[in-house]
């Protein structure tokens, strides 16, 4: 420790905290030497599998959807999913998950259907956001996932509020909050993790470093160790994370809940991950970056070493493997075909929500509108048959 | 009853808002142990604790995206920005998220327990960043709530409402009129109706809209008027969003004119969305162009603040003008 | 002349910005190696090196305020916030500081370098965040400018100008049209005013008034009225601050009657303002109630984004209700 | 240092790293062991003490101007003088200053005179900002001293925006820019220092950490070491420094100028001090906080600890002192007397100055406000007597 006092200057150097990543896997399946795996039972750990697949599958299946023009955007997360996996099944189910965007494997870990995701992509009728918002802003209720919203961090200072409440309320809960290297640079990062701190909300954030934020690279992002050297200055206790590795981040954030809970504080966790696909269906990342980093890259592939571990245990097989990917790709594609078939929904739900009762106002400008809408019929084919529904 | 001031009012209410409801939690920068620089929210963290009253640290979209998720978890967090002119760093936790948040999740969750107070205003020396009026900027945001007082009785009842509303409030506080205002208040429990605005005095020839504390100035301007043989409806519109625009209609078709007025410089402030409503709807009753009274289109001014001010006599020239039309 | 779309037209402004002016520089996310998600700066890195041509971090109210720093040294930073729905975290330091920098310091200091370039404008299936129009929220503001361009040589007109100009200017580019207006476009430099509306269409009965990509839609309507022998007075108002009043109002003279059309919501949109000016200064001409079309009061849509649209059939049928009235 | 990579999960404790205070002077005005003092001549250190005491002077009288009412509002430094008056010291004239609102040492330092410091909190016609902002929002073009803004923490990624023209235009120059630790939770504060450590500006950051935001304590501003600590996140040098200590201050940014021009690279001062006095006129801070906690800092009074080195080295006497004090005191209270007889700026100033150009509508506006003032001439004393000037 130094002291506490100096009489001669120094700088103290940018690069006066290191922080080690964490990592019990290799990629080939075993554990590195000195590493304890966490005790999983195998239905438990064959479940976790079935969760990276289905991430998997249904991400290649819907950029094609939208390839095909049948959907107007997709965003994967290929190569991030033991992440998004294995941090979540590390939490319980009353605690709350604020997601960014690329974290479908803690939404399916929770339980949500390929027939939920379908019909939040195809912004249908069934849609638990009312076809409100683009493909992938899931929000479900009873699986504690909070409805994604488009601008970043924002979720940042509202998992710390959220969580506040958890503490008043007495429940045995936090909440986790899930970001990007990029959106780590929004002020709301600096408030919500400040907050935290400050007012002791028992909140974990994870940070997905994955290298870019669309075209940016996160040397173009932030000059220090990272984002998880921040946590420090904030006084959050924190680690960092090998995030292909599905065992250290169930157990970083196993950790991290019971030290958040056990002391009414937040935990900061950065796991280092690689974006392996294009930002968004709306990107190419060739323009910005090497096929050979690429490569690198897709040699981690965090399911691969996953499988390799579930396999050693004697847990897994090729013909469990075939069976399970041609089950997920039969039921998503059944579930889009049943998706993309239900209508949207009727026209009274352009202003139902703004409030809790429509205000007069709207009341007025809907009745306007279906006028309208009976005048120009085609015009507006989507709901002109469903005015009175 | 008994008699108290505007802010008086405000932290009664809040006692009153927390001693009911446990779900209620205040915060701020200064909020907690010092109950705020103006004293709203004092003796209330003596009352229930640090955990329900308390300080922030200084980041206003900390404090509103803090609050938004408080909401979200089912508190109703009544959220103090400490002045209107500092709650723009919070505009896009207020207008793309609060605004937007039971919307976007079709009603799966929503920030309806959210109430940001907040003082506004202009007439107490403070120049640029003491002074404004930033009600416009949040009326163009469907989802929002906006609600201004003109008094401490006014105060209590809009803001025990705001807090129980099943949406997110803005409450617009005058801070000109925080201890110069008194008035008679009930002690209870007690709402005011949120959308509905109040006629303050009936009159004939022309119909005076305001809120919050421009409320005085065309009172005073009516009185003015009243000495001329000219009879003014006066109209408190009270809640910003949603307004009340079949009782300010109705106004008009009865007297055939029509004077908004507030603080805010001109330019696409409130006074122009209400115009552009009431010239529809009550385009065969009108009898001369409705006039707004506002602020010029400057940065809130000092030294020249008293010239900048829409006050009474400014407002009184214009009603003349508009009845002489 | 180069047939150029929308988007080709601003990079080739900010090309000749750049080449003829070395205070010029672009940054903003993913502006810098990649050109922006739009690719509106590609090449400028390339040309004009790293350090007139880069990336920040993701951080709009930090964009904004490194370029306000930038532009008070004496640049010319043309900043990109990747979507008009991303402006909102940069509201304080483009409504409290760049708006009030020259004023607050008595002309000491100013950010007129300084010119904020987003696209804006739905349309393209892109929910509540990709899609609004934000340009009345600023419209509040003394001391900035707000440009909209149509098509690809207002656009390249417009955008010199704007960088050029003494004051800070807000440039939203409407997204919709980036390639689907492709149009013929002068390769060397020139300037359109900002201040001036624009006359695209004469006519008597009625007069049409939009921006950007919603004149569009105005003009479709407009051709769908001549069918019906409607004449329609078509005008692109190019700037919302300041604005042509007087283009507006001598049209209003001449046909009596005015319909303004954006897709933002209604309430307090900039039509507001303009519906609430034109009454006062053309009150006797009007034979109609000013109609304005416009988005609905709510979120901006997904599933309903074509029924919430201000289409050119709504249009039309306004024009035959005013006409008619 | 540590491993980069660990098999065993550990939580970085909030606490790993700790920044030391640098020190050079004791209170009694000797150096502590070690410590090297900076080369002052003479007339240099004794221009620092007058400007230490101006400085004190000023917002003395000041403060009971605005108890008499002759001015609305004061804001003083008492207590914090050596930060700013130390600091600015050791930058070049070319240098920006972009200051909060308690560094009229700093502004001293550069030449601002009583009678601009009148002018300014008077209002009146010759202040340079022309009256439209609060008492105390100095700003100079000639000085390089940036108009003050009460919006907190805006400044500091104008400042890395500023200095970043400056090494664009290749001049010999930083800027610095200083905040409060309460200023330092904002979400500029977090933009700004990122956007200096990536793009590489030559922006000194000076936190003055005085433990106080009006009412609320440091310790529940944040809860990690200061704001120190944060830098080394952002990958920026970083350096803390007892505030009360001019030579202190004056060697760390001395430092930190030289490093940040011959890097390219922005660098954090933190600067501990205490706010002696009230946040403002419009605060008593008897509501929340001790007088014994006011008087252990009293007697760390950083003018009396300089003054104290500055007799050792045989530069100052009693005599000066009361020489200076009476100077001062009367220069003061003498541009006093004549800046509150000045007029306010003529009324076209209302409309100036909002662009390059008055607009038509504003001309317009002006227009019927004058027509309005001549017919009520005694509600516009302050113009209406000079309307046509
Ligand atoms: C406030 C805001 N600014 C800009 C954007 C546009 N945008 C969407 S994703 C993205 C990059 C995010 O990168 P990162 O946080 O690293 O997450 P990743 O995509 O890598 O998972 C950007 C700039 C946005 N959604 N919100
Ligand atoms: C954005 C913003 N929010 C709130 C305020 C009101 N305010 C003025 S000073 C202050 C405290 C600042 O504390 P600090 O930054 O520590 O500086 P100090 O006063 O201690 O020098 C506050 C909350 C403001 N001016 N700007
Ligand atoms: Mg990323
Ligand atoms: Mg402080």
């Amino acid at each position: 420790m130094r002291p506490s006092t100096v009489h001669t200057p120094e700088l103290i150097a940018q690069d006066a905290l290191h922080i080690p990543t964490f990592k019990l896997l290799k990629q080939d399946g075993t554990l590195y030497q000195g590493a304890a795996e966490p005790e999983f039972d195998e239905s438990f750990a064959v479940k976790l599998y079935q969760d990276l697949v289905f991430t998997r599958v249904l991400d290649e299946r819907m950029v094609n959807a939208q390839r095909q023009g049948r959907i107007p955007f997709y965003l994967a997360s290929l190569g991030e999913e033991a992440a998004s996996v294995g941090s979540t099944a590390a939490l319980k189910d009353q605690d709350m998950i604020f997601a960014q965007y690329r974290e479908q494997g803690a939404l399916r870990f929770r339980g949500f259907t390929a027939e939920q995701f379908m019909d939040q992509c195809f912004s249908n009728e069934r849609d638990l956001g009312k076809g409100r918002q683009m493909p992938i802003h899931y929000g479900s209720k009873a699986l504690n996932y909070m409805t994604i919203s488009s601008p970043l961090a924002t979720q940042i200072p509202q998992a710390a509020g959220y969580s506040y409440g958890q503490k008043l309320q007495g429940n045995d809960a936090v909440s986790i909050c899930y970001f990007g290297e990029g959106a780590a640079s929004e002020g709301d990062f600096h408030a919500g993790l400040n907050m935290a701190a400050v007012l002791n909300c028992p909140t974990i954030f994870l940070c997905r470093n994955n290298g870019y934020a669309i075209s940016t690279p996160a040397e173009e992002q932030f000059k220090g160790d990272g984002v998880a050297s921040r946590g420090i200055g904030y006084g959050i206790n924190t680690i960092r994370v090998d995030g292909n590795d599905l065992l250290a981040v169930f157990v970083a954030t196993q950790m991290a809940r019971e030290y958040a809970l056990a002391n009414n504080a937040p935990v900061l966790i950065e796991a280092m991950s690689y974006r392996l696909g294009a930002h968004s269906t709306s990107d190419d990342p060739t323009g910005y970056r090497s096929k050979e980093e690429e490569a690198k890259w897709a040699k981690k592939d965090p399911i691969l070493r996953y499988k390799h571990w579930l396999t050693q245990k004697g847990w897994w097989d090729d013909n469990k493997e075939k069976a399970l990917y041609s089950e997920y790709r039969e039921e998503i594609l059944a579930q889009m075909k049943a998706a993309e078939k239900r209508p949207v929904p009727t026209l009274d739900h352009l202003i139902t929500d703004v409030y809790d009762e429509p205000t007069e106002q709207l009341k007025q400008q809907l009745t306007e509108l279906k006028q309208h809408v009976r005048k120009y019929p085609n015009q507006y084919p989507k709901t002109s048959g469903r005015l009175d529904a | 009853m008994s008699s108290m001031n505007l802010l008086q009012a405000i932290n009664n209410a809040l006692d009153i808002a927390m001693s009911k409801d446990e779900k209620v939690v205040c915060f701020g920068e200064d909020v907690g142990f010092f109950g705020g620089v103006f004293r709203a929210t004092s003796h209330l963290q003596e009352k229930y604790g640090r955990a329900r009253c308390f300080n922030t640290p200084l980041v206003e979209q900390g404090i509103i995206g803090f609050a938004n998720g408080l909401a979200a978890q089912g508190h109703k967090p009544v959220a103090e920005i400490q002045f209107g002119d500092y709650i723009f760093p919070a505009f896009d936790q207020i207008v793309n998220e609060t605004a937007k948040y039971r919307y976007r999740s079709g009603n799966e969750f929503n920030v309806g327990g959210l109430t940001i107070r907040t003082p506004y205003g202009g007439g107490i020396k403070g120049g640029h960043y003491h002074s404004q009026s930033p009600e416009a900027y949040f009326a163009h945001t469907p989802g929002l709530k906006i609600v201004v007082p003109r008094n401490p009785h006014q105060a209590k009842g809009l803001l025990l409402a705001s807090i129980r509303d099943e949406n997110p409030v803005i409450f617009f506080e005058p801070k000109r009129l925080y201890r110069a205002s008194v008035g008679e208040v009930p002690e209870g429990d007690y709402e005011l109706p949120i959308g509905k605005a109040d006629i303050v005095r009936e009159g004939s020839d022309i119909t005076l809209l305001a809120w919050g504390a421009q409320m005085e100035i065309i009172s005073q301007a009516a009185s003015m008027a009243d000495n001329e043989g000219i009879d003014c409806e006066v109209i408190d519109l009270r809640s910003i969003l949603p307004w009340d625009i079949e009782t300010v209609v109705k106004s008009v078709q009865k007297t055939g004119r029509l004077l908004v007025s507030h603080e805010a410089p001109l330019t696409n402030g409130f006074g122009a969305e209400i115009v552009a409503t009431v010239q529809e709807h009550a385009f065969l009753s009108l009898e001369s162009p409705i006039l707004r009274v506002c602020g010029l289109d400057v940065p809130y001014p000092l030294a020249h603040e008293t010239e900048y001010m829409p006050d009474a006599s400014k407002v009184f020239e214009a009603i003349k003008h508009s009845v002489h039309y």
